[in-house]
């Protein structure tokens, strides 16, 4: 397998991180506490809970099933707000990313706001399949993808949009991004889907539909982030799916400059400690060398 | 990454313990270590944390929303069993369990299977003891009741105080936080922290160690996965141990 | 599990069936002595290969991938056009239905005239992700799916129209078709995906990206099922990761009144057999009384 | 449903069987039964099926773009294997080898295991002989050319008539349909068709049993996966086989 050569640090879409792997947006980031214990595990940043204009409790269970190799969730972005400031305080200056949310711009700008200090940079979530008002009923249309890029990359911080694969062009909503200031794009989001359960007659998630993550959805990652990469001119961050050093060089090759890593946690918090154990060597090629080098 | 699916269960039979606590039995035996919970799926209603109180039981105290739908199970309905979910106890060798309440239900576990010698119970009332004779066999069953109309008048960490921990290997502790405190200031006090065991609560929205909703201060553990049970010497570092919870929202409240 | 009770017939959106299992689209349906071959080892319909106004060759390989559980197919609608009326010509009475693409409406018409005779209904392939002016390109877009419809519709006979996942919403669709006389939906057609050899630094299709099916898209294609049972009335056909007799189940509660089955045939032919001995017995509940009953 | 993707290799070495063949060996061995192919994938060309002619290699006679991309590999190139697919041959007792030309690649798998007794190998001309010396230990080899200029001057099948089949468990045939088809009247003539094998060749886009375009009349068996391996007797009933196949888009193509 191809290795990677690790610099002292690597720098994608504005940010300073200390490895290409990423904790992805929802996962063990409600806490402080939980964030600082992934980056102590190997995480090279870590990016937040989705965090919103007001506390949300989210929807009612079950918000989680992991089945035949595939996570399924609808949590309903069920988030502290304003509160988590304190969270992510006593991590100042760790690549720390917030994800924010927003149902339009203004909303956006002003959580957006109270991490103007704590945060790195941001991650705009624009793409949760399962939350009236907000995410992907954002994502899903160019002009407000635009438009809430822009209330937040006014702040000058470093701004993440993250889409979602449930659109008919992904590429026209990087591209509304980038107009708009975007440092960077995460592709991508969970797959709209849904699970019945046959012996209870009933959707196996409390909201009916969620999102699918984990292997399942990694060859749908590939392609939106291969797309975007034709499409748009910032760094790309590869998200879905990836459980092994071998994704992460798949996504590079296919135009992603990190990874960010969620439902693969499910194989034990030292995922990422376990990855750069083999992605990373002394005589590794440098990351730049197979960003997208598939396309030539 | 494993399946961590809801399975269906069918009640099999409903045991009213208390006017507020009852055990529902249904049709599927888990392979579980004492502890050990699982995620109890109400159609329609919500999905709710609950420990094991046998390998085909769980025993439910009357709360809110889920647990009432809960209570108003009957024998042939259905519900969704997402687990063993967790780490569980370790009892070794002679164990004692101190339980608060609906508490004893994942401490009934090791009770069933003979291991456990001294089984210490505290409830508010008499008619609140939950398992009474159904704790399997027991060393012993000693019962505080904070009003006294059953066994001591007091709390179950008055009866902690006047054992000699130094009978038992370890010590396994479920119930109220504000009562596990005080069990761990007492087992502190007699230097036994470290062979004490507590089963915590946290909200859980996943239960299988994947949203974060229920990681413990400062270590980031989570109560779901790395849990629920933790030893006393660790909990004496956390900072949130017996001082306060986080809600559905991820907001600290203070006990 | 819930067992069904087969009656002599099934009919579904216009179409007399065996059973409620059906070959999908493009799988082993390049020859008539194949689709029969289906017929005869338990499908109770089969589709055939998608037949356009030329004859076409489709990409270059590699054109299957089947890795981690999925399929990912870059067939690029290989068919031997109006030459394939012979093919079937000997099957004329069984429940075949013809696939059928086109560039624009009039092409639809002119194919779908071919097959009057010898085909049972016709299934309009709106949905293929990959190929360049054709599938996805007019089922990304209601108003030419409307018009498609329309143009086989006036012949007549039943016209199920074949929907892709990778729009923002399939329901819209969905809709457009049943609007201009679709007599049944099929949900769902392959989810755009790419994968990528890391070590030959290539896509492992050779046009690049192509479509995932198998057990991966099961969650997403119950989900597009579930999403036009609410929005349409007329029966729904679900498709994608279709395995088992639970899945069957599960397919139908989300409201598909058939299924059709195409990716699981490498687990062998006679999977058809193989689900129909599970999902079949004297004493199952009626189809009617599970299709949608999820949504109570 | 088993993974079937392209396994990457690197050539280890090229060997020129004749001015229009070559062998391709590679550096990963895999575990075939003789008569297996496999899909090779030529990176930026196309993916085309070829039998294994050894449990490392692959021997290409050049055709047209694949095949001449295949032509042109050096040792250190790397290739997409997907294999080993089909069913193969199943020699028992004494084998006869029937080839003619490239199709001795899959024939000698079987050779190479010291299994073959006789090899009959035809081609066009002596410079066009596959595989001299190299087809393993069989019992004896004859050859025949189109031109005479090496062997016996005539056809493989004229070969194959003078053999007295009675001394032969199981015969193996492959080469150019054609070829075939008059092998197949031969082993008829003789009784012989149920024990006589023929590996076939039809347009395969996927080579794993999905697309159908392999498929033979009029039973729908697929080349690529039933195959590509059947018996005389099978054939005989066939009403395509050495009439017609199909090409890429399904259109039919007579001989
Ligand atoms: C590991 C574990 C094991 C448990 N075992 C038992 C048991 O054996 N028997 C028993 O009766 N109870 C047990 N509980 C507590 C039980 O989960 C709550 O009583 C139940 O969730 C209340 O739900 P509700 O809808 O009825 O109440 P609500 O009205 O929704 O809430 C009431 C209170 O219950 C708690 N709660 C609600 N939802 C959750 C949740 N998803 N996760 C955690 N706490 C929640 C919160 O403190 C909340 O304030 C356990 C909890 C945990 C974490
Ligand atoms: C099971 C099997 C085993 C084979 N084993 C060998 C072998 O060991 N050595 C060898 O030299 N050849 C073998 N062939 C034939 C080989 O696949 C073709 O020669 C090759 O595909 C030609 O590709 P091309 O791009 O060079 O030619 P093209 O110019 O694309 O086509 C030339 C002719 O090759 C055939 N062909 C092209 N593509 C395919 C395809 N995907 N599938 C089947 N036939 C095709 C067609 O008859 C076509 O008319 C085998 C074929 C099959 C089906
Ligand atoms: C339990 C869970 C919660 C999630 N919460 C969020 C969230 O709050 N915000 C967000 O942008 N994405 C959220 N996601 C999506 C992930 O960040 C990620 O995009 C997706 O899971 C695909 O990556 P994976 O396959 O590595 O998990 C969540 C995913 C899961 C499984
Ligand atoms: C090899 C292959 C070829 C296909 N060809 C077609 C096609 O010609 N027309 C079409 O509408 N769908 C085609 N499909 C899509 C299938 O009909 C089906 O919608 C998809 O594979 C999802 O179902 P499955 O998971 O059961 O395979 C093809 C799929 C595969 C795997
Ligand atoms: S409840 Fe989700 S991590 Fe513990
Ligand atoms: S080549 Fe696809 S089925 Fe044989």
């Amino acid at each position: 397998m191809i290795t990677l050569n690790l610099k002292d640090s690597v720098s994608v879409g504005g940010i300073d991180l200390k490895n290409h792997l990423i904790l992805a947006a929802g996962v063990l980031g409600t806490t402080g506490a939980s964030l600082n214990r992934v980056l102590e595990s190997g995480a090279g940043g870590v990016v937040t809970k989705s965090i919103g204009p007001y506390p949300k409790e989210g929807h009612k269970g079950p918000c989680v099933q992991v089945l035949d190799g595939a996570v399924i969730n609808a949590m309903g972005l069920p988030n502290p707000s304003r509160d988590f400031t304190e969270e992510i305080a006593p991590l100042k200056g760790k690549p720390v990313i917030a994800s924010i949310f927003g149902a339009n711009p203004e909303e956006f700008a002003e959580v957006a706001s109270w991490f103007m200090d704590s945060a790195a940079g941001f991650e705009l979530n624009v793409s949760c399949p399962h939350a009236e008002g907000y995410g992907a009923q954002i994502g899903s249309d160019p002009d407000l993808v635009y438009e809430c890029t822009r209330a937040v990359s006014k702040t000058g911080k470093p701004v993440w949009v993250k889409l979602t694969p449930n659109v008919t062009s992904i590429a026209d909503c990087g591209a509304a991004a980038e107009r708009a200031g975007a440092s960077a794009l995460v592709a991508i989001n969970t797959v709209r889907a849904m699970r019945i359960s046959t012996d209870l007659r009933k959707p196996m998630l409390g909201n009916g539909s969620g999102g699918l993550s984990g292997d399942a959805i990694f060859p749908i990652a590939v392609k939106c982030v291969w797309d975007l990469y034709e499409a748009c001119d910032i760094p790309i961050v590869g998200c879905g799916g990836v459980s092994s050093a071998d994704n992460v060089i798949e996504m590079m090759m296919a135009g992603a400059s990190a990874v960010e890593i969620g439902s693969a946690v499910l194989n034990g918090v030292d995922i990422f400690e376990k990855i750069s154990g083999e992605l990373y060597s002394g005589d590794g090629v440098s990351a730049e060398e197979i960003v997208g080098c598939a396309h030539e | 990454m494993s399946d961590q699916r809801s399975i269906p269960v069918t009640v099999t039979s409903v045991f009213e313990e208390t006017p507020n606590i009852r055990t529902i039995e249904f049709d599927r035996k888990f392979i579980i270590n004492p502890g050990q919970f699982c995620m109890v799926w109400v159609p329609g209603v919500d999905e709710v944390p609950m420990g094991f109180s046998s390998e085909n039981s769980i025993t439910v105290q009357k709360i809110g929303e889920a647990t009432e739908a809960l209570f108003s199970y009957k024998e042939g309905q259905r519900l969704g069993i997402k687990g063993p979910l967790g780490n569980g106890f370790s009892p070794k060798g002679k164990v004692l369990a101190v339980a608060g309440g609906v508490g004893a239900a994942p401490l009934r576990t090791i009770a069933l299977s003979g291991r456990v010698e001294t089984f210490l119970l505290g409830a508010q009332k008499e008619s609140e003891i939950p398992f009474r004779d159904r704790l399997g066999n027991c060393g012993e069953v000693k019962i505080s009741t904070d009003d006294g109309s059953y066994g001591h008048h007091g709390f179950v960490t008055d009866l902690l105080r006047e054992t000699d921990l130094d009978e038992y290997d370890t010590i396994c502790v479920c119930g109220p936080e504000m009562m596990m405190k005080g069990v761990l200031s007492v087992v502190r006090e007699k230097c036994a922290e470290e062979r004490t065991q507590f089963s915590l609560a946290r909200y859980m929205k996943c239960g299988v160690g994947i949203c974060g909703s229920c990681c413990m201060d400062s270590t980031g553990l989570r109560v779901c996965r790395d849990g629920p049970v933790f030893r006393g010497d660790e909990l004496l570092k956390s900072p949130e141990f017996g001082k306060y919870s986080r809600d559905a929202s991820g907001r600290k409240n203070f006990f």
